[in-house]
């Protein structure tokens, strides 16, 4: 989470100075709920759908901190070889989807992974999480994929982080329900709420849901609230964001939150978490250094192949 | 004895689920129920949790079988009609077509279109979408025409590492029979001529196939002029080997096709004769679709609607006249 | 009500004897709960958009029988003009939607009408219902629908017939909550539950609903619960309806229910309701014996026009 | 003073809210914020309750304007891009679509799609879906190519009775500039010469007329080739008459979109020129799309998926050698 942060501190200044391959999305004061919910799970194991604020979510399941490096910087060596970018990057072979953009989209195919573990008789311990948006909610896909989890009984933890806009949409333009938790109800599903600046309860709340799949209790549904602390995109400036809200209790930083926690609690002091950091910004830096170096994706040697390859097939060039 | 066209399609899923695990069935009412057109009857008993009746939810059965699939196994999802699928459309093109080129990671599903107009059924149960799905990269689409290409395309499609949409054709299920599976050895993605003849061919693809062979039969009986069907069996990919070999043959093109007349399958074809083998015509290529309007529910409307034996000959005639 | 059950017991035995145009969808069993809905609200100032099995709710709502029996029968005089059929024949602009097959798309249709009635200031008093079945809850359109709907407070009334299955589908396989009711909440809408199979009960609940949403109490919904006398068409025997659950409370036929509760309510006598009856079937026979009359349609006078005339733009023909 | 492409879609969009009481719009972020586009940035505050933010639905958000439709009013509704409305792709093909042929009411519904490549914007915020839409019956389809046309198309898309896809290129928004909105009277449905020629025709529509002139001017600086450029402007309906008047003058024709190579808009104009026009050809047609991948994300391989001026020239130079 704190290598999330470093990463991403690095990742928008990169972005200001032009260096970036497309937009970036951060998850600016997201991160105790998205590194709860990826330290939770079991890379190569596990499943984990990540969203566009799901960096501290990421690193925490196991990600390589280069293969975001290179996404960023339009590295050919990066999981997506320039084919697809940024937050859309994955390995599906060892567990993390690479994300379309359309919202609420990832929600029935980690049900359908976890389907096919229990067709497989591997679903014992399996968990499969993902995490959306307040605003992703309102998709038909969210509901349906919720849904058919639901009546499957598969372990899949669904995290709204409801950060209070989707884009520049607030939540009563949303949503008419007084808390998104009370849908869970509704599906037949576990319910969960945390406050998300909260990283020693996020670590509760959301490991417990995990736990809770894990063990047989069939879909969970965590409901974070939160503020992102940055722009929707590193585009925007969230002006629509009102002060009084920034102000407020769920403005506060997860970061700070977290700090003084892991001191107060006697978990690291100070100065050991002050090592970390430079620790890990080092290795950001080392990072971006290496993909800024590598070979950038080059249309002479794209084989321009939307199929996989089938030599009984006669398709076209 | 003999066997149906829907027959031949749940006895393949009968086989798949048979010879290989990684084989399981998903769509609405299929399990107990055997399917709104019965092509998975008794396969639930037979094959017990590897037949499951889903909510009425078609983006998440697609999103499912995707998930699915590329965790290994490989789906068949049955849509009740192509016309709902409308409802998984975002996840067929977004999510299925784009994943393997934009991860490596292909994804192995077939999913069911029961497809085309019966009198009676109106604007939401009688879609042929073969041609919007054939515009997506990384799609395979097949349109099967005989009780064994029923039978061997659905084999072949769910053994194919790409998402296939499998276009059954409900005119088809009952009334087509063959006396047995009986396969040629065509491969997925090779044309068929279905009949042989020298003076103009009929492109075509699905029920249309069989409707273009009685046109030519008529044509032949009445003036003697023999036509040549050849059967697209898929239309995306396109063998245009096969179809530039007959044009070059008879120098004269006639597209058919059930779905709207604007693009898709006979534009296509017509668009790469055209560019592929212009000198092979010796007359304009001719194109017949359906109306360019919904399918109508009155079986008068119907009739009219789509492509039919006699309109085929009039636009015959035209061409052969040329 | 009872005008709905003669039409569709004629119906169904014009079907067996092959003088149906196309399949036959019936509200066996449903018509307390859609005919107190229809009932509730006025033709040409409320919006109704019914769907397969609410011919109970179109006869109250003021639907031609004659429109009924001329899709039926494939007059080309009847409102779809042989174009569309059967359960998909509507008069919009009487608000009276004609459905597409897609389950679930007619909620944001409502909900979009009821919006342009707020538009155009002419939103007081309005209501616009629409009914779905229990599997029609599964569908995106529903969730997204509904949804808008409450954020926009917008008086829709949606009534959930769950007649336990869908198709072949039970309630099992399709949701894995407890109650349907439980998803008012999670929308923010207000929620009523009721016995589908007991007429008075019906006329209060879904009355009540109607008239909260009219009097400014914003989104409603109703979950009704019941069997479906029927198959699910004509097609099917409805088989894997268990017997017991025949047998059981559910099983009563509300039309049962509903004379009873005349009678001892004494709104009516049995006499009264036998000459009801049979005026009533003699009514429907006639519009039957109508519509059978009349022309087909006949494709050399069709347009073939998807698009209405426009005649800037050259069109193809 | 200069008006961009982008701007003058807002300002047509004020013109619409000033004049007509039944218009208003829809879609996510267009209220206060302006859009993620700001292609309607201060219109609410202008138009109070007449610009309104939708929840994340396209669904929904599709079928309320065809209610509001129903119901007498004129919507706009914005997608945010292109790429989502597949969510919403149930409601615009089957119910907006088929409305009118089904029950004789219009859908006036004008569903804004932001369309098109720009440079790192990957497989889901580049589609180009004029050939998706403009098969089904019922829809018109425009895509404006011009700062004057995105103004009066829109305009014109609002006063029409029937659904609109109305294909608004990203690319342009911004680096299409005019001096002033200023329209040559064209009706919507009706092609434009753009360039003038009598070597050859290039049809083509929206973003490409500018990638087809880049083109032209090469050829003609290099090789004295006079190319003659056809804005389609609606691809549905297509303006054939304008279409084979051109290629009587020249005889050859390149058809170019960026939509995928399958079927499609350029597909349908080779078919039909070759079908109506084919004694006017001199040369076998030839057609130009994006390659048959999704469309990619980094930009050196996004700017080799789309035809540009290079791939053009050499595509037309085969077309002249001939
Ligand atoms: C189906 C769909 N529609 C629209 C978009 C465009 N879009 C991208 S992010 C976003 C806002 C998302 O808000 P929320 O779900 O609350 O997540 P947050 O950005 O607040 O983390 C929108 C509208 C999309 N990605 N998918
Ligand atoms: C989106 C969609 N998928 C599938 C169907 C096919 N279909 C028609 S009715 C039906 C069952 C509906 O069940 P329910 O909603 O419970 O209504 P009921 O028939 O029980 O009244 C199905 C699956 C459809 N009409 N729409
Ligand atoms: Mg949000
Ligand atoms: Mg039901």
């Amino acid at each position: 989470m704190l290598e999330a942060r470093q990463l991403e501190t690095k990742l928008a200044s990169l972005y200001k100075a032009g260096k970036i391959v497309g937009g970036v999305y951060l998850g600016k004061g997201q991160e105790a709920v998205s590194a709860s919910l990826g330290g939770s799970l079991k890379w190569k194991h596990d499943v984990f759908a990540p969203l566009i604020r799901d960096q501290g979510g990421r690193t925490a399941f196991g990600e390589d901190l280069l293969d975001c490096a290179r996404t960023y910087l339009g590295s050919v060596e990066g999981p997506m070889r320039g084919r697809d970018g940024n937050i859309h990057r994955g390995r599906p072979a060892e567990g993390l989807l690479a994300m379309i953009s359309h919202l609420g989209a990832a929600v029935p195919v980690v049900t359908g992974m976890l389907l096919a573990r229990r067709l497989k008789g591997e679903l014992d311990g399996v968990v499969g999480a993902t995490c959306i948006g307040d605003g992703g909610t309102s998709t038909g896909a969210f509901h349906e994929g919720l849904n058919a989890a639901a009546v499957e009984k598969l372990p899949l933890v669904v995290v709204v982080a409801n950060n209070q806009f989707a884009y520049s949409t607030p939540n009563d333009r949303q949503f008419a329900c007084e808390d998104l938790y009370d849908r869970a109800k509704g599906y037949g599903v576990a319910g969960h709420r945390v406050d998300g600046t909260d990283f020693l309860a996020c670590l509760r709340v959301i490991g417990g849901a995990v736990a809770s799949a894990r063990a047989g209790g069939g879909p969970q549904m965590v409901v974070a609230n939160l503020l992102r602390l940055s722009g929707h995109g590193e585009h925007d400036d969230g002006s629509y964001v009102p002060d009084t809200l920034r102000a407020g209790h769920l403005g506060q930083d997860c970061m700070d939150v977290a700090r003084q926690q892991m001191v107060d609690s006697g978990y690291a002091t100070a100065e050991e978490i002050e090592g970390w950091r430079s620790e890990l910004e080092d290795r950001v830096q080392r990072a971006l250094a290496k993909a800024q170096q590598e070979t950038k994706p080059d249309p002479w040697h794209e084989t321009w192949q939307a199929c996989s390859q089938n030599p009984a097939l006669p398709f076209e060039a | 004895m003999s066997i149906t066209y829907v027959d031949a399609i749940r006895e393949a899923q009968e086989q798949l689920l048979k010879d290989d695990p990684r084989v399981f069935l998903y769509g609405q009412d299929i399990s107990r129920f055997g399917g709104a057109f019965k092509a998975t009857k008794g396969l639930a008993d037979a094959y017990p949790g590897r037949v499951l009746d889903s909510p009425i939810s078609e983006d998440a059965m697609v999103g499912m079988a995707i998930g699915s699939a590329i965790d290994g196994m490989r789906p068949i999802l049955e849509m009740q009609f192509a016309d709902f699928s409308s409802v998984g459309f975002n996840q067929i093109v977004n999510q299925a077509a784009t994943h393997f080129y934009r991860t490596g990671i292909p994804v192995p599903i077939t999913v069911r279109l029961p497809s085309g107009g019966t009198p009676g059924s109106g604007p939401f149960h009688s879609q042929s979408m073969e041609s919007i799905y054939a515009h997506y990269p990384g799609l395979v689409v097949v349109t099967p025409a005989t009780v064994s290409d029923a039978y061997q395309m659905l084999i072949e499609s769910v053994a194919l590492d790409d998402p296939v949409l499998y276009c059954e054709h409900k005119f088809l299920y009952r009334w087509l029979k063959a006396p047995k599976i009986d396969h040629d050895g065509l491969p997925l993605g090779r044309a068929r001529i279905t009949r042989h003849g020298r003076h103009a061919t009929i492109v075509t693809y699905s029920a249309m196939v069989h409707e273009a062979v009685r046109a030519a039969d008529r044509l032949q009986q009445e003036s003697g002029w023999e036509i040549e069907v050849v059967d697209l069996r898929t239309v995306k990919p396109l063998d245009m080997d096969t179809v530039l070999a007959s044009v070059a043959r008879t120098g004269r093109l006639l597209t058919l096709g059930e779905s709207f007349p604007w693009g898709g399958v006979t534009a296509e074809v017509v668009a790469r004769v055209c560019s592929e083998g212009f000198h092979l015509l010796d007359a304009p290529p001719k194109r017949l679709n359906s109306r360019d309007t919904p399918v109508p529910y009155h079986p008068n409307l119907w009739a009219a609607h789509r492509p039919t034996p006699e309109s085929i000959c009039i636009a015959m005639r035209e061409l052969l006249s040329f």
